[in-house]
């Protein structure tokens, strides 16, 4: 516990559940001395659905289509772990062809998410073109999405033993065009806000993890990167076709909010690059296992990702039926979350909304 | 050629042979009144749209185009629409405050434009210390934002009202300084003769260096004085969902909205006036050809072009760069505009008293 | 010493003072190479648009029965995408008829398809062996009743194919 | 470190641990009054270093509460699982490891949220998702309400 008891006659804010910079229904409860904030309590629980619950009513094909709803920003990377683990409980592998296009789409599942924050950075500083700029680019992506799943947001697209069909024939050239574009897009970003004197001004030195502290709190993703934290799973525990393509993990050690932006921002180069070095090798091979019964067999088994924001963990513990008996998501921002009152107690609310956008949370994440 | 003085004086001759000089008092008053507040509504009803469209051009999207040919009436659907709005009533506020809050914002700022030449004899009232008079008039806008700020019983509009209060009164500092280079300059405070001192070119390229940063922290300070661009901290979307204002619908709602234009368009005017010669026309060297075909162009429209000019520039400001923080933006007044001002303002009186400019 | 970390302040004062002005000047360049040009514009007009606007092949519209010009569809009441949907939107409602054989045989009655809980995870698609169903291109959903989205996909009059045979 | 090697040095801390059932992750199950020990000891052994918990979860099972710890190493990155079974349905307790891994105090909210274990010492326990006035814990298998998708 960070936080000292309330005195009498505090400033005390109620930031959300309805607020711009909260991205979601989350409340922090705010006290203030002047403009400096004393403590925040972050309240969630507006969008619990019991996801977990739900899970255990459902076969594993069915369930797939609820983690679309818990980040939905990384929607083909959370189905990928639910398909993953259930994989590995069957002891099944699926062809290359299907690797290559899961981590294909993960990829790009991963520039369109750091698009959308990018974005909504921008707009919380108070920088408003940006938001425009970063959803004009994720469009191209979410077309991509389109074209091959059928849906831009919510996919389902994988899926355990596979995917749900096979990707359009465009889908190659398409993301190889969208390489393209987006190379030449992407420096825009930092001419925009990168080097902006009072974007700099705004980030630097604001709100400072240490990697003890993102350790300790489980800070995951490019917000524990930005403090030093090695904690790509990509690396640590690489799965899909990541063990085919070289991956570099981005890690500064400043730990500031500037440092998590550029971690960001790097991250989408390096993403670029692997899907570069995947787009044209995609084997032929079939798209889906022949399974008798996609079901896991008793036992308990757990999956790592790295999605968008962080580990993403799925735990499952199987009696043998259709359903799991339990089913238990290790989301990244629940974790990413609670750390906010130790970078924004001392600091400015202006600065606090910096913070809470730097850690990029998406609040049905942290509630499921 | 274009001069409005005729005109105005036959109307004066008409109004006192015809009535009686009150009658004739109050019936001047009347149509002044109502040609300001016209012009009020029209310019800052467009200047609404003009930013959505700038904007909406510079983040790649149409912008207003549903209502009118090329949503040239959506302000106006807008304007009704907030007409026609609830007034919410708010429990707990300061009734008295909260309503009077506005008219205040709007009042200072009608009272402003009175004073501002809009062409040659076009200006309602040309004050010998006109300059001071706007700087007078347009600091009374912040209290109506306290007010609004404290009676709306909410506790983002008591910060974003705090905020602005901090804000407008430093960078009023700067506006006031950066003004006052000119004023050395042309030894008054009179729009008519200060537009009159800038017959052979503009404050700003005859008064060398001096006269451009003198421009540029006036843009930079007028910005921040108006709440806006990267100086928003009043409204702080992100931050105080909408700063002072949050309470506050309908029509007292627009009221903070088209004071908050029209005193961008009052900064911008008086920065034609002073820098670039007001309505005067551009004028290069001794082309004769050249000069004459500028001066064809009414001054009205020189007036509203340079204005426009200075507007898109702060527009442009605002859309490009992010929000500072309470501290940097009084850091940015008290570390950076106003040492540099009053440098500048030094140096500007030494240049004026070895009469080294044009 | 004193003098020269003055000058070097200083220098450092307007160096910071130039810097950010410079980096502010490189984002207005972004913004207003926009603003010059309207070829960038990415908006798309949309109820203008809709004669030209066209979905993906895959794009997951609404659930629907493939009907032929015989007005057949293959449907053949087996419910099994209604036992693969997540949120329970189908619901077949079939009534049992004495077949030429003399065995009794289902037959669809009504193919009742729940738009407002429908996920669009596509299960039921792939899940049909006579491969009667299908996503169309249909995206625009908005009823002002909710029981609008309640709809029964095949088509009055009807039938399936296998019972024709 | 080997499974071999976390087996004899948990079995050297505590010798009633028992091997789990997981084949992916070494996993011992253990008395709840040892694992507050146990987790501190992991963390402070320098052939461990376990710094880092990843998921603390329950499920709920026949024979009792589960509670799971996944731990690893950001130097060794190995895993391992601890397991606690809490066979007492009605008033479930087990020591917090909240003070050992700041993460936990949140993790350890949740799942008293959701299942209703106590944690003995936790800072600052109370419900997390759901309203304070819940009645019932929803994860647990017995929990009943109206409007649950029973298929």
């Amino acid at each position: 516990m960070d936080i000292e008891l309330k005195e009498k006659e505090e400033y005390i804010i109620n930031m959300g559940p309805q607020h711009p910079s909260t991205h979601g229904v989350l409340r922090f409860e705010l006290c203030l001395l002047g403009e400096q904030v004393k403590y925040v309590i972050p309240h969630c629980g507006y969008i619990h659905r019991g996801i977990e619950k739900m899970c255990e009513h459902l076969t594993y094909p069915q369930l797939v289509h609820l983690t679309d709803r818990m980040d939905y920003l990384s929607a083909h990377i959370n189905n990928e772990a639910v398909a993953l683990c259930v994989e590995k409980s069957m002891n099944v592998e699926v062809s290359d062809r299907v690797k290559y296009i899961r981590t294909i789409l993960s990829e790009l599942t991963r520039i369109a998410s750091h698009q959308l924050w990018w974005s909504a950075f921008g707009m919380d500083l108070g920088a408003l073109t940006t938001f425009f700029y970063g959803l004009r680019d994720r469009e191209k992506i979410l077309d991509i999405f389109e074209e091959s799943t059928g849906s831009r947001l919510t996919q389902s697209f994988i899926t355990p033993g596979g995917l749900m069909g096979d990707v359009h024939p465009n889908f190659q050239k398409r993301v190889a065009e969208f390489i393209k574009y987006f190379r030449k897009k992407l420096p825009e970003y930092d001419q925009l806000l990168t080097g902006n004197v009072i974007f700099r001004e705004r980030t630097k030195g604001i709100g400072i993890m240490s990697k003890e502290d993102a350790i300790d709190y489980g800070v995951t993703g490019p917000s524990g990167r930005g403090s030093g934290f090695h904690c790509d799973i990509r690396k640590i525990e690489p799965y899909s076709a990541y063990p085919f393509v070289e991956v570099n993990e981005v890690t500064l050690t400043e730990g500031d909010t500037y440092a998590r932006y550029l971690v960001r921002i790097k991250e989408m180069w390096e993403s670029l690059n692997i899907l570069e070095q995947l787009v044209d090798n995609v084997p032929a091979g079939p798209i889906m296992l022949e399974l008798k019964a996609i079901k896991a067999p008793k036992g308990e088994y757990y999956q790592r990702v790295e999605t968008a924001r962080g580990e993403l963990g799925v735990y499952i513990v199987s009696d043998g039926g259709p359903s799991p008996a339990r089913m238990k998501f290790r989301s990244p921002n629940f974790s990413n979350l609670f750390i906010i009152n130790k970078l924004a107690a001392g600091h400015k609310i202006a600065d606090l909304v910096a913070i809470s956008g730097s850690l990029d949370l998406v609040i049905p994440d942290i509630d499921r | 050629m274009y001069d409005f003085a005729p005109l105005i004086d036959s109307i004066t001759s008409y109004l006192n042979t015809n009535f009686s000089p009150f009658w004739a008092g109050l019936l001047a008053m009347v149509m002044l009144g109502l040609v300001l507040l016209l012009i009020y509504a029209v310019l800052g009803l467009y200047l609404v749209y003009a930013e959505r469209k700038i904007c909406a051009r510079m983040q790649n999207r149409m912008g207003p185009n549903r209502v009118g040919p090329m949503g040239l009436f959506q302000t106006i659907a807008d304007l009704i629409k907030l007409l026609l709005k609830e007034l919410i009533f708010i429990r707990n506020a300061d009734n008295f405050l909260f309503n009077i809050a506005p008219f205040i914002v709007i009042v200072a700022s009608i009272m402003a434009i009175g004073s501002i030449p809009f062409g040659k004899g076009l200006q309602a009232i040309d004050l010998n210390i006109g300059v001071l008079y706007i700087l007078a008039i347009s600091s009374m806008g912040v209290i109506g934002i306290l007010i609004a700020g404290w009676a709306s019983n909410s506790k983002y509009s008591v910060i974003g009202a705090m905020r602005s209060g901090a804000q407008v009164i430093s960078y009023e500092l700067s506006v006031g300084l950066a003004l006052l280079c000119i004023i050395t300059y042309a030894g008054t405070m009179q729009f008519s003769e200060i537009i009159a001192s800038q017959q052979n070119g503009w404050w700003i390229f005859k008064g060398h260096l001096p006269a451009m940063i003198a421009f540029a922290v006036y843009l930079v300070a007028g910005t921040a004085e108006t709440n806006r661009g990267p100086f928003d901290l009043a409204e702080a979307e992100s931050e105080l969902t909408a700063g002072f204002h949050t309470e506050y619908s309908g029509i007292k709602f627009a009221f903070f909205f088209l004071a908050e234009y029209m005193n961008m368009f009052i900064i911008a005017a008086v920065a034609t006036t002073l820098f670039l010669g007001g309505w005067l026309p551009f004028h290069l060297f001794q082309w004769q050809g050249f000069n004459q075909v500028m001066d064809f162009i009414p001054p009205v429209f020189w007036f509203f072009g340079k204005t426009a000019f200075v507007i898109y520039l702060m527009m442009w400001f605002k859309w490009t760069f992010p929000r500072l923080r309470i501290d940097q933006l009084l850091a940015l007044e008290w570390k950076y505009l106003l040492p540099i001002n009053l440098m500048n303002l030094i140096l500007i009186s030494f240049l004026t008293l070895m009469q080294w400019h044009f | 010493m004193a003098f020269l970390k003055t000058i070097r302040e200083v220098g450092k004062y307007f160096h910071d003072i130039y810097s950010g002005v410079a980096s502010l000047m490189r984002g207005m360049k972004v913004t207003g190479s926009y603003f010059t040009r309207p070829g960038s514009i990415v908006t798309q007009r949309y109820p203008e648009n809709r004669d030209t606007l066209k979905m993906f092949d895959n794009f997951k519209g609404e659930l629907m029965l493939i009907h032929d010009e015989n007005n057949l569809h293959s449907c053949n009441v087996c419910n099994t995408c209604a036992r693969k949907c997540p949120n329970g939107s189908i619901e077949i409602i079939y009534k049992k008829v004495e077949g030429a054989d003399g065995r009794s045989k289902k037959i669809l009655d009504k193919y009742v398809y729940h738009l407002d809980t429908c996920s669009f995870c596509g299960l039921c698609v792939p899940a049909c062996d006579e491969l009667a169903l299908k996503f169309d291109q249909k995206f625009e959903h908005a009823v002002f009743d909710k029981r609008k989205l309640t709809k029964v996909l095949n088509k009055p009059g009807s039938s399936s194919k296998t019972t024709n045979e | 470190m080997q499974t071999e090697q976390l087996t004899t040095l948990i079995t050297s801390w505590v010798p009633s641990q028992q091997p789990g059932v997981s084949k992916q992750y070494p996993e011992f199950i253990l008395p709840a009054d040892q694992v507050h020990f146990v987790a501190q000891s992991l963390k402070a052994h320098p052939e461990t270093k376990m710094d880092y918990l990843f998921c603390l979860t329950a499920n709920d099972r026949k024979d009792g509460f589960h509670v799971v710890y996944h731990l690893t190493s950001t130097v060794y990155h190995h895993v391992v699982v601890l397991k606690v079974i809490l066979p007492d349905k009605e008033n479930p307790s087990v020591p917090t490891v909240s003070d050992i891994w700041r993460s936990a105090e949140y993790f350890e909210r949740e799942v008293y949220d959701l299942f209703g274990i106590r944690f003995e010492n936790h800072p600052d326990l109370r419900r997390l998702f759901l309203e304070d006035d819940w009645v019932g814990f929803p994860l647990r298998k017995d929990y009943k309400d109206s409007f649950t998708l029973e298929r």
